[in-house]
């Protein structure tokens, strides 16, 4: 580490609180341009871009997708919780609009709680009442292990066809949870990847037999998971646009950090700031 | 597996004997899924459910609740806390369901900022300094030693910037010049190869972990069980 | 409640339809598979050829093999749900935002999923390659493991123990599962001893719940080794994930509260007296088999302190760490799975743990791969491909 | 009230503990300590109530007569042994006895049983010609080849191959990848410190 480098360490305190500043502001002007409608437009994310025509297939079948959650196994209330929660509002939603169930697999109690009022709201319409099923939302507790097996079970006590899985923790998590998923489930496993992952799959209901169809799909790197950040980013993509504000002054500062790193290294190169 | 109740005691041969019978039971999927195995892995969700429930009741509930009978006067904040956390409670009961919504917010709220700060102290202003590397081999005694260490800084610095380039939102193909359009895309290519590296890497990890995890309950059925520990 | 006659799923008493599996509510003999393009008409009511740019498109022969009729919606009063505002606005906004496709990727191939799983054969013949991997040791007797360079890690983790003061205690937090166990307990126990040479006092605490009683079998080995009682003390379990580890860093007793152990400790242990958070220990060793937990202690307790933050965690979750180890925001990581291996030869009681298993792993995996990509193919799957 | 009582917690308390962690100003640190420790009793009644959930699931399931649920019921029996002798004798031997006869070796042996299911996967990618897999296992068994080969006796380059592996490219990927976890955590949190973001009432 340069000079630079230790100087920032040194006021870490100060440089954090710009950063956030900074992020705030960024924040407020893409706000507003997405409210002044200059055209802004978002990368393509596989996953998110096929959500909808997954939910669109589903209601055409008349079968509905079952959603794996096992992010925030390992951190309750963080971010990532509400992250992954957004996508079981979205396919709660779309399951209220026609008439389907909503079920969904859980390792984190705050998502249980969380993913219950979804549903609730999902379904005001009293026409929807008759939808609400014991045993539609299942916790397996935040073991990260007792989750991958509960998901395996869960594959095997609900038939859908149609499966969404989100993951987020370690690669033992990861590959466990979703190796233990195939065998209940008809086609499991996103990539394995620390920060979060998921995999849309719609397959035939080949009778489940061994685990290794899991780890296949573990190893085979999806199009749809969502590495790092992206797993923050459903709400914008799926159901709440104005979210994309957050996510263009993400990339103001990811573009402001490249610089200030390059502007550091240059002027350390040349032997400035020590 | 590491086993330390008085030595030889019934409860401990038991124990061993039970747990063999488990780990047996866990290992018999490898005949194919079988009712054994459903049995495990059921019985499995119910004990850690039950345990880490249990670790919740007696070293965050049961300690506080005591305070707040022993001494109502000063125990305010635990009072607020408990009857935050029975309101939470309310969330089974349709009629008084909203009530849950506060302690939700709370532990929302929160838990969003002590992830920010967390994550603006600990991981933004840290990593990005420890990117603050200087490429010029004088700087690492110059000559070929410094050369190579110059040259791992650059490769360092360059697929970091990749790698972040690889996740950004504006669609590469609609905003900015066109000349930066294709470095932006072209460090998203090279971010993509960098993050396989990292997954073939935790792949590496992954089979070590699995096998010790393997390992262990050999070592626990020849030499814990087998060995005479339980006999 | 009743079950439905298919999926034998639970659905209301005036439900038409299963809302699981989509069939009729009335038991009725499974009639014969429709082919996928007739039951997408049959439900969706008029034959719609799939849009070209769907990347799902051609994907109907993957749904499953069961004739779905068309979904009875119950009756509403007000016909179907009109969109509210709000929903208009979000979606010209989602238009607005979402770029043309792009040409995507064809969708999963079916033969991925349609594959037939290795025959038994092949699967028993790579169960056999994984036991002898962890038998070898009983033959081999651990050549390897004098041989292997130690893990960089390994000398920066003695150096931060070897540079402890006895006047502030170490937090040892025990944060795996028993699945780790067999990988950590090695590296846990050689630091508790570079531990107890340097005479500094040790106090556990888990933040995951199944840490409290591994904590408690690492102390009743520091008992067996004969350690005195006033060199540990233990403090149980605190919740509340990054918040408890924020609270605690400031106040250990708000975050523990009078916790079983909590009491026993503060007697236990004089020097507690003097940290009232973790911010004012020693050091903090955290042992952990999740890269996630590893990082909240880096970014709520290690970036608060000026401890060193010393961590032994899993291979698997050791490249998650690197860059913290590499920024120096840990002073040293060790993974368990090499990192062990001194610590566990100098354990009286016999194992398999040594490097020769590891080569035998990388042997059976290696294997594995190679007879999938040149072993001979039947004639079944050179019709396949 | 419904929706702004909710809102309004969630925005002070949030932004309470955040300019805690930011500022930190000596007035704020008492109010921030006690939320801090609220947000810790609630994770815990929260983790309760997901085991009440699992607990009434399993046993609604044994009472409509679902298949598999005699098996629940062996879920619900083992929960609620382990919880009574839990919360009855937190520190004897009940407890301990669970945890190391039952509890270890089903979670140890199920984390084993993925070797196997490893190497079978290992198998099925080279036998399919997975594209985007090759690479992946072909490198991590190039790594891993690496690792189990450190030694000195064999040849120097080895471990310091296996060093500047995960020194430079694992370091420079990963590192990438946290800065973005760290950027997206601080969007995600934003938009539920500014209420732009609303999971608690369901929105």
């Amino acid at each position: 580490m340069s000079g630079l480098g230790a100087r920032l360490i040194a006021n870490g305190d100060a440089y954090a609180v710009v950063a956030f500043c900074g992020l705030l502001l960024a924040w407020a002007c893409c706000s507003l341009r997405l409210r002044s409608g200059i055209g802004i437009r978002l990368r393509q994310i596989g996953l998110y871009r096929r959500l909808p025509q997954m939910a669109e297939r589903a209601t055409e079948a008349g079968i509905p997708v079952a959603l794996y959650l096992s992010a925030g196994c390992q951190d309750l209330a963080g971010p990532e919780t509400v992250a992954s929660l957004s996508l079981y509002t979205y396919m709660s939603r779309q399951a209220a609009r026609s008439d389907l169930a909503a079920p969904a697999c859980l390792g984190n109690p705050v998502t249980l709680l969380l993913s219950l009022a979804a549903l609730e709201r999902s379904r005001q319409d009293p026409e929807l009442k008759h939808l609400s099923a014991p045993g539609e939302i299942l916790y397996w507790g935040s073991d990260p292990l007792a989750y991958a097996t509960g998901a395996a079970l869960a594959g095997r006590m609900v038939g859908q066809q149609a499966r969404l899985l989100s993951g987020s923790g370690g690669p033992e998590l990861l590959f466990a949870s979703h190796a233990a998923l195939a065998e209940g489930s008809t086609h499991p496993g996103p990539l394995g990847n620390p920060s979060g992952s998921a995999l849309l799959s719609l397959t035939q209901n080949a009778e489940p037999r061994h685990g290794d169809a899991g780890i296949t799909d573990v190893l085979e790197p999806p199009v749809e998971s969502l590495p790092g950040e992206d797993l923050f980013a459903g709400e914008a993509y799926l159901h709440r646009p104005e979210a994309a504000a957050s996510l263009l002054s993400e990339d103001y500062a990811r573009w402001a950090l490249v610089a200030i790193i390059l502007i550091a290294v240059v002027l350390s190169s040349l032997g400035y700031g020590g | 597996m590491n086993v330390v109740l008085p030595e030889g005691s019934l409860a401990q041969t038991l124990g061993l004997w039970v747990a063999a019978l488990l780990t047996l039971g866990v290992l018999s999927y490898l005949v194919g899924d079988n009712p054994v195995f459903r049995l495990t892995q059921y019985l499995f969700v119910g004990v850690s459910a039950g345990y880490a429930a249990a670790l919740a009741w007696t070293y965050v509930l049961a300690p506080r609740l005591a305070e707040l009978i022993r001494d109502p006067g000063s125990a305010w904040p635990q009072a607020i806390a408990l009857a935050l956390g029975a309101l939470m409670l309310t969330r089974a009961w349709k009629p008084l369901s909203p009530l849950a919504r506060l302690p939700l917010a709370l532990l929302l709220g929160v838990g969003a900022a002590v992830a920010i700060g967390g994550a603006l102290r600990g991981t933004l202003v840290p990593q990005v300094a420890a990117s603050m590397v200087s490429v010029a081999p004088v700087d690492y005694g110059g000559g070929l030693r410094g050369w190579a260490y110059a040259l791992d800084a650059a490769t360092l610095l360059a697929a970091t910037i990749a790698v972040l380039a690889a996740y950004q939102y504006h669609a590469a193909d609609r905003t900015g010049p066109a000349p930066l359009r294709r470095v932006a895309s072209l460090l998203g290519k090279g971010g993509r190869a960098i993050i396989t590296i990292v997954m073939a890497a935790l792949l590496a990890g992954a089979a070590l972990s699995f096998y010790s995890a393997l390992r262990g309950q050999f070592d626990f059925l020849l030499f814990g069980l087998l060995g005479g520990r339980g006999l | 409640m009743t079950l439905c006659p298919h999926c034998k799923k639970p659905n209301r008493d005036e439900a038409t339809r299963c809302i699981w599996c989509g069939q009729s509510m009335a038991a009725t003999p499974a009639e014969p598979p429709a082919t996928p393009t007739n039951r997408v008409q049959d439900a969706a009511g008029e034959r719609r050829p799939p849009p070209t740019d769907d990347p799902l498109a051609g994907l109907e022969g993957l749904l499953p093999a069961v004739p779905i009729p068309p979904a009875p919606r119950p009756a509403r009063a007000d016909g179907e749900p009109q969109p509210d505002e709000r929903e208009i606005r979000d979606a010209e906004l989602l238009r607005a935002i979402a770029i043309e496709p792009p040409p995507l990727e064809p969708p999963r191939p079916p033969r991925m999923v349609a594959q037939p799983l290795p025959p038994l054969r092949v699967r028993w013949m790579l169960y056999v390659l994984v036991i002898a991997a962890v038998l070898i040791p009983l033959i081999s007797g651990g050549q390897l493991d004098g041989l292997i360079r130690p893990l960089p890690g390994q000398a920066a983790l003695a150096e931060s123990l070897a540079d402890l003061v006895p006047e502030k205690p170490v937090l040892v937090a025990v944060d795996y599962g028993p699945s780790a166990a067999a990988e950590l307990d090695a590296a846990l126990n050689g630091a508790l001893v570079q531990l107890e040479g340097a005479s500094v006092q040790a106090v556990f605490l888990s933040t995951r719940p199944e840490g409290v009683d591994l904590a408690r079998q690492a102390l009743s080995r520091l008992e067996e080794a004969g350690t005195p009682p006033g060199a540990y003390c233990h403090l149980g379990y605190l919740a509340g994930d990054a918040a408890g580890l924020r609270l605690a860093l400031t106040s250990l007793s708000a975050a523990l509260g009078r916790a079983p152990e909590a009491g026993a400790a503060q007697e236990a242990c004089p020097a507690l007296l003097h940290a009232s958070g973790i911010g004012e220990m020693g050091a903090v060793l955290v042992i952990t088999d999740d890269g996630h937990v590893a990082r909240r202690w880096v970014e709520q307790v290690g970036a608060r302190t000026d401890a060193p933050l010393l961590i032994i965690t899993t291979a698997a979750s050791e490249p998650l760490l690197a860059p913290y180890a590499a920024s120096g925001q840990v002073r040293a990581l060790v993974s368990g799975a090499y990192g062990g291996l001194s610590a566990a030869s100098q354990d009286p009681r016999r194992t398999l743990y040594s490097a020769d298993g590891f080569v035998a792993l990388w042997a059976a995996l290696a294997g594995g791969f190679a007879w999938g990509l040149f072993g001979r193919r039947d004639k079944t799957e050179r019709l396949k491909r | 009230m419904k929706r702004v009582l909710p809102v309004a917690v969630a925005l002070m308390t949030g932004w309470i503990v955040l300019l805690d962690m930011l500022l930190e100003p000596a007035w704020l640190g008492p109010s921030a300590r006690i939320l801090l420790e609220i947000a810790l009793v609630l994770s815990a009644c929260a983790l309760l109530y997901g085991t009440a959930h699992l607990g009434v699931t399993h046993v609604s399931r044994l009472v409509r007569h679902e298949p598999e649920g005699l098996y629940g019921a062996v879920l619900v029996g083992a929960l609620l042994v382990t919880f009574i002798s839990g919360v009855a004798a937190p520190t004897s031997g009940a407890m301990t006895w669970i945890f190391r006869y039952l509890y270890s070796p089903l979670q140890a042996t199920l984390l084993g049983l993925m070797t196997f299911v490893l190497i079978c996967a290992v198998y099925r990618v080279a036998r399919l010609h997975q594209k985007r897999a090759l690479p992946v296992v072909g490198l991590g068994l190039a790594l891993l080849l690496i690792q189990v080969l450190a030694s000195d006796t064999i040849s120097p380059i080895l471990p310091d191959l296996r060093d500047w592996i995960m020194r430079v490219p694992v370091t420079a990927g990963m590192r990438g990848i946290l800065l973005g976890i760290a950027l997206g955590m601080m969007a995600a949190g934003m938009r539920l410190l500014l209420a732009s973001d609303r999971p608690y009432t369901g929105e």
